[in-house]
């Protein structure tokens, strides 16, 4: 299976990041953006058949690796 | 007003506030009426323990605090020391403890950012950075992930910030289990005509923001870190702050553009308690009031609050009083940097800190009240007992005892924590990593500045008021072994909870130790940080007074260091050693015992020695010099041996048993290597000065070897075993 | 020789550099704001290390967008010699004045130390000063310093003699132990090492300044 | 409109950071992960309403700044 996970940062929590962006984008004649974010995309490739056991844990792995649950959120799909 | 600032005071939310009824009636009283919510909030954090001081500040104004040397002590952004040439050191020392357990990456990371700023507001560019980490016992659970965290966190603001990270020190002990120390400190350099404080002055002057904008970040950030761990504290989880260093670079470059010019009258960096405590602070000292009108504070966030505008602790901000007519000009120079620039008030003559949001009123407190009036304890203590002395046994294996003490956590080689800091950007660090004291240059000049972080916890624990001195007075020593004199200390004061006695006679002792060392060794205190409530579920840290010393050279080429130069050189050993086996690592690694006294410190002969040593170096006598510290003789030969490749054969004699003889830790000692000619001038003006001095042997060889084989060790499995400790310990870290 | 250093926001060797070719060249370089559109005819330009824009996005990235390096490309196309070191290295190669990208270290920490590189060409304007064979220190600071090109591109590079300096053991896993590059004419250089930051005894050494005296032999 | 891009690495390049989370979970006990790859995700708020220029936008915008196509692909959706 595939997992594909988004972690991006809680709301509140500062991401100069995006905000680099989303100056540089401007600076670069872009116009029209009100906000950029920046998170993460990760692909992971599951051995696992079974949904309901990988959805267990790849959520273990998020929370316990892949997210840093005290700033990120995470969210994943499975395929 | 909105609708979180009606909240009604109940005595559940002045308790969340961390303030004891008394407390509150005193607030009551001062204000003539009952706080609303944002004031409340104000009043917490100015209280707050991390703020206020209020458990400690009685003790620490007994600390020497003035030399000749000194500009300004305790009481600023960072204490200044003359330097010479029109030139002054800027350092400080400060603790993000709570922060870098909960989130170890940004925890250290804005650690790193809240001391840099603490030192540019001044008026110095940051020149090098320091950090002191206690970790807790290499395989709890955690000690891993927090530390590889913490190292990625200093490096990677330091290394975006471009201020060298050039030295430090790294301890284990299983009271840091739940507890973790992260120190930073900074040094920089000013031109001493061009120093800046935080008194406000000039009635109408307007009030600017300069930096990142505010978010909702940390809010609470100075009450937690005056509040001991329990379990509840996962909840606090969402006040941590995220670190910005390309922010902060930026806000270095545009400070010291402005700076360049006379449009400053006052400066201060929003730290702990952001927004509140900088004003606050910068009024309190100028003796005026300040009217700030919250709705021009720049914002990250929709709908933010006075309350929260007021507590917030986002970073890479400043706050600055103009002189009347320069905003044009100086906000000019902020957009060129990219960053907010926003007039938010003015200075009043009404000795008040009035708030206006949306039009309204929304807070409006006597600025004396909140800084002076705020409690001042005096906590009752008791001094540790007195310990005996122990006799230490020897170890079945002495050679084991060495390459697992050398190859274990406590002495094994940084390396792989330095290698992840730049710690040569700006090009004059002239004494990396690795040796006694890290060397920078004065910018352009010959001259350069020596500095070293010390403390020794378990001996603070044994006897504090020792512990207090030794830690000083290693720093002191380090400083010297590489030509330095040592001028002034900084300091990050890390102890348990101070309403137990046992904790409060800790921190009293040492603090007495402390002092009497800053006075024999005429090295004041300029200035530090406390930290307190450094405790988990009611087990407290070993006492840590971390100490941070600068000295200065004249001439950076003759600076010593620790590798051998050459083989055939004499080795000397400056000063005595006694049976100080107690305390050792010696006898808590290889014993797995931790009784008896600590080494004492005898002051007169610790500045008679180093000032006999410093001599040697600046008269280029002397090139390759090492105290004496943790592990003793040994260790010291050791590392000599290892930094160079080039081995050992030394006598020590018989007068103690070779297992003290190598392990002690008597204080006051150095071990040098020069040419023969060289040591035997050595020894005769060491007899004239009264300094003894011993020759133990010569270097060459590779292997290093002791009383003819009694120890005999290959250099090239010694060096194995102290580079190979830390980086097999972090690997698949996380 | 005249020269240039451009600044970024978050540039952090931009002093360094100044420095050691206010040292070597005896003449001070012009420093070159990032939102200049020109500036004055120079002999050299450099493009220093540091963390333009936080190295947020992608190291260099924000910067090869700046307007003052639509003109460094263009003098760089017209044969100034320019050298592009650690984040300068990032930025040419963002911009597509060098080929390839630098990814995350193997090891994925910031790596600090003096390394060993290997001199692979001693007839380049950057590196006639190094004697034929001969390995130099010089430190590397970096985060993201491993070099990737696709085999073609590695192929070619090898081939037209374009790899300047390579790491003699394995520093960051950069694909070859690639160190250091040129463009096809050989007048732009990008390497991760800070050979700024290795100009005299009491820094550890005067490997580096053999770059900058190479050049200034070149420019009579 | 929300922009939400996708870059990924293109096959064949090495992905220390991908790598390493592979690597990682394995140690901390997590076995069938067949392989990782870390990407980033990028949300961009955008003021334009209508599709087909927010979609030849936002495209020139990764081309230009967001992915560099040396190594990376992009993808995104509108909504
Ligand atoms: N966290 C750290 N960061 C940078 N350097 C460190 C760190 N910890 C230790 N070091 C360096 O390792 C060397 C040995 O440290 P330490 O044993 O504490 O020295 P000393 O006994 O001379 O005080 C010193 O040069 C010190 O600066
Ligand atoms: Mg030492």
């Amino acid at each position: 299976m595939l997992a594909r996970i988004h972690v991006t940062l809680k709301n509140g929590v500062l991401d100069p990041q995006g905000k680099a962006i989303e100056n540089t984008l401007q600076n670069m004649g872009f116009s029209g953006i009100d906000a950029a974010r920046q998170g993460k995309y990760i692909e992971l490739d599951l051995a696992e058949t079974d949904r309901a056991k990988a959805e267990a844990h790849v959520d273990d792995m998020c929370r316990k690796l892949i997210a840093n649950t005290v700033i990120e959120n995470y969210s994943f799909t499975l395929e | 007003m909105t609708k979180i600032d009606d909240t009604v005071i109940t005595p559940e939310i002045v308790a969340e506030h961390g303030l004891s009824e008394e407390e509150y009636a005193r607030i009551v009283t001062a204000m003539g009426r009952e706080p609303n919510y944002t004031e409340l909030g104000i009043y917490s954090v100015m209280w707050s323990e991390h703020c206020s001081y209020k458990s400690s500040r009685f003790h620490l104004k007994k600390l020497p605090t003035e030399a000749p040397w000194v500009i300004c002590g305790p009481g600023e952004n960072a204490g200044v020391i003359d330097i010479g040439d029109g030139q002054a050191a800027i350092f400080k020392m400060e603790s993000h403890n709570h922060p870098s357990y909960i989130e170890p990456y940004q925890g250290a990371a804005t650690g790193v950012g809240g001391i840099l700023r603490d030192v540019f507001t001044m008026g110095a560019r940051p020149v090098a950075n320091m950090n002191a980490l206690r970790f807790g016992e290499p395989d709890h659970a955690k000690t891993k992930h927090l530390l590889s965290g913490v190292v990625a966190g200093i490096g990677g603001y330091g290394n975006c910030v471009g201020v060298p990270t050039v030295g430090g020190e790294t301890n284990f002990d299983a009271s840091y289990n739940g507890n973790i120390l992260v120190n930073a400190m900074t040094v920089g350099i000013a031109d001493t005509d061009k120093i800046f404080y935080c008194a406000a002055a000039g009635v109408g002057n307007p009030v600017v923001y300069v930096g990142s904008k505010t978010g909702r970040d940390g809010i609470h950030g100075a009450t937690m870190a005056s509040t001991e761990f329990t379990e509840d504290t996962e909840e606090k989880r969402p006040t941590v702050q995220v670190g910005d260093p390309f922010t902060e670079k930026l806000l270095i470059e545009a400070c010291l553009e402005l700076m360049a010019t006379d449009a400053i009258i006052a400066i201060q960096d929003m730290g702990a308690a952001g927004l509140t405590s900088s004003s606050v602070e910068m009024a309190s000292k100028g003796g005026v009031g300040f009217e700030l009108n919250l709705d021009h504070v720049p914002q990250r966030e929709k709908d933010m609050t006075p309350y929260e505008m007021c507590l917030s602790e986002s970073q890479e901000r400043m706050l600055m009083v103009l002189k009347p007519g320069r905003e044009d000009m100086a906000k000019a120079i902020f957009e060129k940097w990219e960053l907010d620039f926003a007039v938010i008030g003015e200075i009043t003559d009404t000795g008040k800190l009035t708030l206006t949001f949306g039009g309204e009123i929304v807070g409006d407190m006597p600025i004396a009240s909140l800084v002076e009036d705020a409690p001042e304890y005096e906590r009752p203590f008791v001094y540790t007992p007195k310990r005996a002395v122990v006799s230490v046994p020897a170890p079945d294996d002495i050679n084991k005892a060495v390459t697992d003490l050398l190859g274990g956590p406590h002495l094994c080689s940084r390396r792989w924590i330095w290698e992840q800091y730049d710690h040569m950007v700006l090009a004059d660090t002239v004494q990396r990593p690795g040796g006694d004291a890290a060397v920078v240059r004065v910018h352009g000049t010959e001259k350069a500045l020596a500095i070293s972080t010390d403390v020794t916890p378990r001996y603070c624990f044994a006897d504090p008021y020792e512990g207090g001195k030794q830690a000083v007075a290693e720093t002191w020593r380090n400083l010297t072994a590489v030509g330095a004199k040592p001028l002034a200390i900084t300091n990050c004061l890390n102890f348990g909870n101070p309403e137990r006695p046992d904790i409060m006679g800790q921190f009293v002792g040492c603090l007495e130790g402390m002092g009497d060392a800053c006075r024999a060794l005429d090295y004041p205190i300029v200035s530090g940080n406390v930290s307190l409530y450094n405790e988990t579920n009611g087990s407290g840290i070993l006492p840590t007074p971390a100490i941070g010393g600068v000295g200065v050279m004249a001439d950076s080429s003759k600076m010593a260091t620790v590798a051998f130069k050459a083989e055939g050189h004499s080795i000397l050993l400056v000063g005595e050693t006694k049976d100080e086996l107690g305390m050792s690592l010696y006898q808590r690694e290889i014993m797995g015992d931790e009784s008896g006294l600590p080494p004492s410190v005898d002051l007169l002969l610790e500045r008679k020695n180093g000032d006999f040593v410093r001599r040697l170096i600046e008269n280029s006598t002397l090139d390759t010099c090492h105290d004496l510290s943790d592990g003793g003789l040994i260790a010291a030969l050791a590392d000599m041996a290892m930094a160079s490749g080039i081995g050992a054969t030394v006598d020590v004699g018989t007068a103690l048993p070779l297992h003290t003889a190598l392990f002690s830790e008597t204080q006051a000692r150095y071990l040098l290597a020069v040419d023969a000619e060289a040591a035997e001038r050595i020894q005769s003006e060491a007899i004239a000065a009264g300094v003894l001095v011993t020759k133990l042997g010569e270097t060459g060889g590779n292997r290093v070897r002791v009383n003819g084989g009694a120890v005999d060790l290959s250099l090239t499995d010694l060096t194995e075993a102290h580079e190979g400790w830390l980086p097999t310990f972090m690997a698949n870290a996380s | 020789m005249k020269s240039a250093v451009i600044v970024f926001p978050g540039s952090n060797c931009d002093r360094d550099m100044a420095v050691a070719l206010t040292k070597i060249t005896g003449q001070k370089p012009i420093m070159v704001w990032h939102q200049e559109h020109d500036f004055e005819a120079v002999d050299f330009i450099a493009l220093p290390g540091g963390f333009s824009y936080g190295d947020y996005l992608r190291c260099g990235a924000m910067s090869a967008r700046s307007h003052v390096m639509k003109e460094v490309i263009k003098r760089a196309n017209a044969g100034v010699p320019t050298l592009g070191v650690c984040n300068g290295f990032q930025i040419l190669t963002e911009t597509g004045v060098l080929p390839g990208a630098l990814m995350r270290n193997s090891g994925l920490h910031f790596v600090c130390k003096d390394v060993e590189l290997t001199v692979e060409r001693q007839d380049t304007i950057f590196t006639s000063g190094y004697a034929q064979g001969r390995n130099i220190t010089v430190p590397v600071a970096h985060h993201d310093g491993n070099y990737f090109a696709d085999t073609n591109t590695l192929d070619q590079l090898e081939g037209d003699g374009q790899i300047a300096f390579k790491y003699a053991s394995d520093i960051n896993g950069a694909q070859r132990r690639i160190a250091g590059i040129t463009n096809k004419a050989g007048n732009v250089l990008g390497m991760m090492p800070h050979p700024e930051r290795m100009i005299e005894a009491p820094l550890g050494g005067s490997d580096g300044r053999i770059i900058f005296e190479s050049v200034m032999n070149r420019l009579g």
